[in-house]
């Protein structure tokens, strides 16, 4: 897939979305979307970036499609005394989901972790799920996880659950094949004990090994530590061309970045999706970072979009007085491929627009075109590669295909 | 003497009528699903009241044992694993395994004072986590076990949709660990942990075996925590990740039996209430009412209602030990040993 | 035979002797007085006789075996025991995922039938043909410390109050420490324990043995309770009790236990002149009862009616030691003591 | 040799980190010595005392002050936060503990967490301050950047091993502070009544000591010098977030109990020992097991020696 490609505008999803916003009538019904995002702690910069993303769409269509109003309810997945998505709170907004008849559509998880317990129970209501950021490839692909992945998520055997973002799997074997391309010949492979950050960290680590990269180190961080400067000596005394760091900026990936500096490495630091906000960067200082991080993405970056894609970033900017971030656009991609599920259901219930939305193909996305797959997900492959310089993410090159 | 019901009978008693008030209510205000964690808690809560209630030990690593209950039951029941078994065998093995797990702890640490001993099962509930994230051949890591079973009656293996039925047998499982612990508070092994809370030196005097008796306190305690953690997993059918049982949750326990009241079965059961209900009924359902009416918005940091629950849960936890020192149902002496 | 006896008894806290080379011996049914002025040393040697305190020298003697257990084959036994066990624990612990992966990993196939017959064979080959730079060293490391851990718990315990006082030797406490949130009922019951046979399983399932045993020890703690003319307060707090009562309490408790001998550090203090009218008929009939009787007292009419055998002790020191008529009659005694004969 | 300069850069690195951890810890270790109580909001007053700093910088535009003028930042942020923990300890203990002094320690324990969620949530508001260092107040639960005041120069020039202004700064505030401290403590007359009120409060408030006020004056300075600790770890690590308070009291307080608790230089060997495990554990072995290697070592040391390294063997009387 080429660049040129990709950056054609992004079309009108489809006709009756524009119009069920100017015809103003009673609503036949209501029709609820609700996100469950940790909202309370430390992944609620990322999560409210989402909740914007969804709104954005939400408030685009009118709040109406064919003459049924579109409410949307933003969940926490999170509670105080974990400060962190909480299993049993998850479970419960799946359940509330779940039984509340006129809720149609479920936007979420951020975790990987909480998209496990979530999904049994949303797939035995039968109920659309779709997540703008799970990417643990066991979630929805068979034989990349444990041999009773993905099935034990359907227990009635129909696929309910969708993800508009690329799986560890991708993400692992292309930012190792740019390392490649970068001129890297050793590498010292870190990751944060998360689902996420070990997902990529054993697929970037197959792959390093697969191009005759030497894999100098592989060490799992303590992702509370106040700084990692023992770290970097080991690093250092390992002299590797390129860190990578499989983790989030939730996890200290701006603090590696920082302490590797001060500590005196000179390689390339490079990490995946989950650092691609400007939090990463503010965290980690833009002088620490600058012209030598870099970071990989599924999608293309927002001010790469053009057409439909930047109309959206314009509206967002207007809307919420910033940028959009990369999880803004995977929440406004996500609510929109429920709003256009919803557009196209032929009943206007859960079956229909589950039904609906897994019959997503070429779906004009801000993130290119692209369906959904037999396993629900997304067929789109394009990664893109981005530098940090001068304090802000500078398109490089597309990955993969 | 005539029997009286007693304040634990009561709550017991109101907590059974709540599925049926569900039956009329609308689902916002429905409340089963969220009581079944105050019992989750409270059983939890029961098991560190043995050890920091009656006898008089901080734990702040209760939800160690939780986590070392849930993967547990986790590993011998997962489909991915060789034992393979039903839910009623495994949950009775997480309470010996549990056991055993304090026993481990306690054998080296039990001489400590106290808050030596605290920093110790501090420790401990950090390293817990660790060793299950790092296992990963054997735990699975941070992935979490799933799927994992739910108990079968007359062949029919439970879902999460059985939702009255999980309620009914957390409800019962409970009342079994509040009357196991009665029948324990009343007996020789009460009477010596209270002595040893009051004066360890006195009850040495006395010939109390001051070590084994809070082995057995600590052993307890980890035991029904294990329970509560398998029982966690099965309800939600996944271990979850080990992060989940970490050092807030075993803040979140110690906040319930001393607000509820040190030693006082009631005063858990009430804080189990009070605690959870605020955190995951009342911060829940007042956030998603605001959210739902446009109250408060997320541009602004002070104006989304997520960003209070910190300062609501702190000041709650500081304004009822202030009112209430003592707890809010203290145990009453009378009712102490016999 | 001799109920204590101590064998030049020397306690130091740092540079300080509180008690230095005391000699003396109990017989059985003595009543045995302590006595001296304030900060002689008595209590301490109280402590030393039961085990809060080790002495820095000398030797305690109860029922003519010495107080600190020696090192028995037994103890020996469960040293290696501890070395063996935690050892191969610690062994395996250390090796688990290579354990795990022998055993289960490469024999599970899923939702296929699981071998356990060959897997168990796995483990122990795969655990015995371990490089042994990964099986020893944990196994020596981990044993020698949980050896030297055993060691080190043995070695604190061997003198410990508990251990001295199930050997059959009770005390009462200077500054009152009875359990305040407890029934007297209940702090009586707490002096009983080390009698009870009852066990965890028997009191968490309400096994018959737990009620023939409660309805023992309750009915023998109300005589007891009855003993000491607190019968009618049992069910109350003891932190509710008047001053002179709670010594009352403490012996009984200290009682409860069936000791052969009793240690009462002041029982008679801050009672007045019928209160220790009482007391002493009491301690006359815990003697008379068989139990031997140690106090430390202040109150020389107390001292002088009821002990059989009286030792002064001053700035830790022994200064005599012989029967009442003695002591009253030694001038050293007289001189440092008993000028003061209005004290109390 | 590498492999020297390896351990040796380990043995600084582990010597910085462990003085930050004892400058956190002897604030645990006076509050616990005088009312035991393991006061929990210490590590989120120790946040606090960041963000103020983070603050300070971003008002007065200490960055721009030139390479002499940021030494006098850095004092004046010393200052700041030492002046601003410590009177927010003070008022904690005013409005949150001061009243339970007469119920169980458990009581004041919870107080004391709740006063630390209580905290955790005012960093995360104050996160959201729109200030340019808190990147205009977005993002509030991100971490934020720390501007680096002291240059990340190597003063051993371009060699592998390497000691910044910024190891000196840790050991050239710390030092001093816990040399003050101890002789605040051992020779001024609140250090003596400190000791007493430790000792016996009951008797001492008999003698005439002002107790509360001394009690006060104790959470005061404990406060101050989480302050201190907060500038110091801001400008060792550059990074600081509401949520980092929790870890830092978690490792002060085990550095408190390794060391002695209610000893000053035990808090500070405690500290000093935690941190050269951590890097040496590090280095040697899988950084994954650090927590780990710590945790034994702490079990080890207290099974043979129950009161600490430096804790003395407290004598019940009887």
């Amino acid at each position: 897939m080429k660049i040129g490609y990709l950056a054609i505008p992004v079309a009108v999803v489809c006709g009756s979305l524009m119009t069920a916003g100017q015809v103003a009538q009673a609503p036949v019904g209501t029709l609820k979307i609700v996100s469950s995002l940790p909202r309370t702690g430390s992944a609620n910069a990322q999560t409210n970036t989402i909740v914007n993303g969804i709104r954005l769409a939400i408030d685009e269509c009118g709040g109406q499609i064919d003459g049924w109003k579109i409410e949307y309810q933003d969940m926490d997945d999170a509670s105080p005394q974990r400060g962190n998505w909480d299993p049993t709170v998850e479970a419960q907004n799946a359940n509330s989901a779940a039984k509340d008849k006129s809720c149609v559509a479920y936007i979420g998880t951020f975790n990987s972790g909480a998209a496990k317990v979530a999904m049994p129970i949303l797939n035995r209501a039968g109920l659309v799920m779709v997540s703008p950021a799970n990417t643990y490839p066991g979630l929805t692909k068979p034989g990349q996880g444990e041999a009773n992945e993905p099935a034990v998520y359907r227990p009635t055997g129909k696929v309910n659950y969708f993800r508009i973002v690329p799986t560890d799997d991708l993400q692992g074997v292309y930012a190792a094949n740019w390392a490649k391309e970068l001129g890297v010949t050793k590498v010292f492979i870190l990751n944060d004990r998360e689902l996420y950050g070990k997902g990529i960290s054993g697929v970037f680590r197959k792959q390093a090994e697969k191009l005759g990269i030497e894999i100098v180190g592989f060490e799992e961080i303590d992702s509370k530590a106040a700084n990692y400067r023992s770290l970097v000596t080991k690093v250092k005394a390992k002299n590797p061309d390129l860190v990578y760091f499989a983790g989030t900026t939730q996890t200290n990936g701006g603090q590696i970045g920082k302490d590797l500096r001060s500590g005196g490495f000179e390689g390339m630091y490079m990490v995946p999706d989950g650092c691609f906000e400007r939090a990463f960067i503010e965290a980690g200082g833009a002088e620490n970072l600058n012209g030598r991080t870099y970071v990989t993405f599924g999608g293309l970056p927002p001010e790469k979009l053009t057409g439909k894609g930047a109309e959206f970033c314009s509206s967002y900017r207007s809307k919420f007085g910033a940028d959009p971030e990369a999880y803004a656009v995977y929440g406004y991609e996500a609510a929109r491929v429920i709003l256009a599920g919803i557009a196209n259901a032929k009943t206007k219930d859960r079956a229909g627009i589950l039904a609906a939305v897994a019959a997503t193909t070429d779906f004009d996305g801000v993130l290119g075109k692209w369906s959904f797959d037999a396993d629900g997900d997304t067929s789109s492959q394009v990664m893109s590669g981005q530098i940090v310089r001068g304090g802000e993410f500078e398109f490089v090159k597309v990955l993969g295909k | 003497m005539r029997w009286r019901p007693g304040p634990i009978f009561i709550i017991l008693a109101l907590a059974t009528c709540i599925p049926l008030l569900d039956q009329i209510l609308p689902v916002e205000l429905q409340l089963s699903e969220a009581v079944r964690g105050v019992f989750l808690y409270a059983i939890l809560a029961l098991g560190l009241n043995v050890v920091t209630g009656y006898a008089g030990l901080l734990n702040l690593g209760i939800a160690a044992f939780m986590a070392i209950g849930a993967y547990t039951f986790g590993i011998l029941t997962c489909e991915i694993y060789p034992f393979q078994l039903g839910f009623w065998s495994a949950l009775g093995l997480t309470i010996p395994i549990g056991a055993l797990a304090g026993f481990i702890l306690g054998a080296p640490t039990l001489g400590l004072r106290g808050d030596y001993l605290a920093i110790v099962t501090l420790g401990f509930g950090e390293i817990v986590q660790d060793v299950l994230k790092n296992l990963d051949v054997v735990t699975k890591g941070t992935q979490g076990i799933n799927p994992l079973p739910a108990p079968t009656f007359g062949g029919h293996e439970w879902t999460a949709d059985d939702e009255y039925k999980w309620y009914y047998l957390l409800l019962a499982l409970l009342v079994v660990t509040v009357i196991a612990i009665r029948n324990l508070e009343r007996s020789r092994l009460g009477r010596a942990w209270f002595s040893i809370r009051e004066d360890e030196i006195a009850s040495r005097s006395m010939g109390i075996r001051v070590e084994r008796i809070k082995m057995i306190a600590f052993a307890t305690a980890a035991a029904i925590a294990a329970m509560a953690g398998g029982l966690s997993a099965s309800i939600l059918s996944s271990t979850g990740e080990p992060s989940n049982y970490d050092f807030q949750i075993s803040i979140l326990a110690l906040c319930i039996v001393i607000v509820g009241g040190i030693g006082s079965i009631a005063g858990v059961l009430v804080g189990a209430l009070v605690m959870v209900g605020l955190n995951s009924i009342v911060l829940v359902k007042a956030t998603a009412w605001m959210a739902a009416h446009g109250i408060g918005s997320q541009g602004n940091v002070l104006l989304s209602p997520n960003n209070w629950k910190f300062l609501i849960f702190g000041l709650a936890l500081v304004l009822a030990v202030r009112l209430k020192p003592s707890g809010l149902v203290p145990p009453r002496i009378e009712r102490a040993p016999q | 035979m001799t109920v204590l006896r101590t064998r030049g008894v020397t306690v130091r806290f740092g540079g300080l002797v509180a008690v230095e080379n005391v000699h003396f011996a109990v017989e059985p049914r003595q009543i045995y007085a302590v006595i001296g002025p304030n900060g002689a040393g008595k209590t301490t040697l109280f402590n030393a006789v039961t085990g809060i305190y080790a002495p820095s020298e000398g030797v305690v003697e109860l029922n003519g075996r010495e107080q600190v257990d020696p090192l028995t084959k037994l103890m020996v036994l469960r040293f290696v025991v501890a070395f063996v066990s935690i050892g191969i624990g610690t062994a395996i612990a250390v090796n688990i995922e290579t354990l795990w992966t022998a055993t289960i990993v490469d024999h599970y196939t899923f939702a296929q039938p699981f071998p356990w017959a060959l897997a168990i064979g796995e483990f122990w080959s795969t655990l015995w043909n371990m490089p042994r730079t990964d099986s020893l060293i944990p196994l020596v490391l981990g044993g020698a410390v949980g050896c030297a851990a055993a060691f080190v718990s043995w070695w604190r315990g061997r003198r410990a109050p508990d251990h001295i006082a199930r050997s059959g030797v009770a005390r009462t406490f200077q500054n009152i420490r009875l359990f305040n949130e407890l029934s007297l009922v209940q702090n009586v019951l707490v002096g009983m324990d080390h009698r009870m046979r009852a066990g965890f399983l028997s009191a968490l399932f309400r096994l018959p043995r737990f009620f023939s045993e409660r309805r023992k020890f309750h009915a023998e703690a109300g005589q007891l309770l009855e003993f000491v003319g607190l019968g009618s307060r049992a069910d109350n707090a003891a932190g509710s009790l008047p001053y002179g009562l709670r010594r009352r309490l403490e012996i009984a408790r200290a009682l409860a236990g069936k000791p052969t001998m009793i240690l009462l550090d002041e029982p008679a203090a801050g009672m007045n002149p019928s209160e220790v009218v009482d007391l002493m008929a009491l301690i006359r009939r815990v003697r008379d009862a068989g139990t031997t009787v140690v106090l430390i007292e202040h109150h020389m009419r107390l001292v002088m009616g009821v002990s059989d055998r009286i030792l002064v002790l001053q700035y830790g020191k022994q200064i005599a030691e012989g029967t009442p008529a003695e002591i009253r009659s030694n001038p050293k005694c007289v001189e440092a003591y008993l000028g003061s004969e209005d004290h109390g | 040799m590498l492999d020297l300069d390896v351990f040796l850069q380990q043995l600084i690195t582990g010597l910085s980190n462990g003085m930050i951890i004892a400058l956190i810890a002897i604030g645990y270790t006076m509050v616990y010595g005088i009312i035991e109580l393991i006061n929990f909001a210490h590590g989120d007053v120790f946040m606090l005392g960041a963000f103020l700093a983070l603050t300070l910088v971003g008002a007065l535009g200490i960055e721009a002050w030139g390479p002499s003028g940021q030494v006098a930042g850095v004092a004046v942020l010393l200052v700041g936060s030492a002046l601003f923990c410590g009177s927010l300890n003070w008022s904690l203990d005013r409005c949150a503990y001061r009243s339970l002094r007469k119920s169980s320690k458990l009581s004041l324990l919870v107080s004391a967490i709740g006063c630390s969620f209580i905290c955790m949530n005012l960093g995360l508001f104050w996160g959201g301050v729109p200030m340019e260092v808190f990147a205009g107040g977005n993002a509030a639960a991100a971490p934020k950047d720390f501007p680096a005041l002291i240059p990340q120069v190597n003063l051993l020039g371009d060699g592998f091993l390497r000691i910044t202004p910024a190891d000196l700064l840790v050991w050239a505030v710390t030092i001093p502070l816990m040399i003050g401290l101890t002789i605040m403590v051992k020779r001024t007359r609140l250090g003596r009544a400190m000791r007493a009120v430790a000792q016996d409060p009951v008797a001492a408030s008999l003698m005439g000591i002002p107790v509360d006020r001394v009690i006060g004056a104790t959470f005061f300075i404990g406060g101050a010098l989480g302050g201190f600790a907060s500038v110091v770890y801001s400008l060792y690590n550059n990074t600081i977030g509401f949520q980092m308070g929790t870890r830092a009291g978690m490792d002060a307080f085990t550095a408190a109990v390794l060391g002695g608790i209610g000893s000053l230089p035990g808090a500070v060997l405690g500290g000093l020992t935690i941190g050269c495990v951590r890097a040496m554990s590090d280095q040697y072995l899988e950084l994954r097991w650090t927590n780990t290697i710590v945790f034994c070592i702490l079990v080890l040391i207290l099974i043979f020696r129950p009161n600490g390294l430096l804790g003395a063997t407290r004598r019940e009387k009887v």
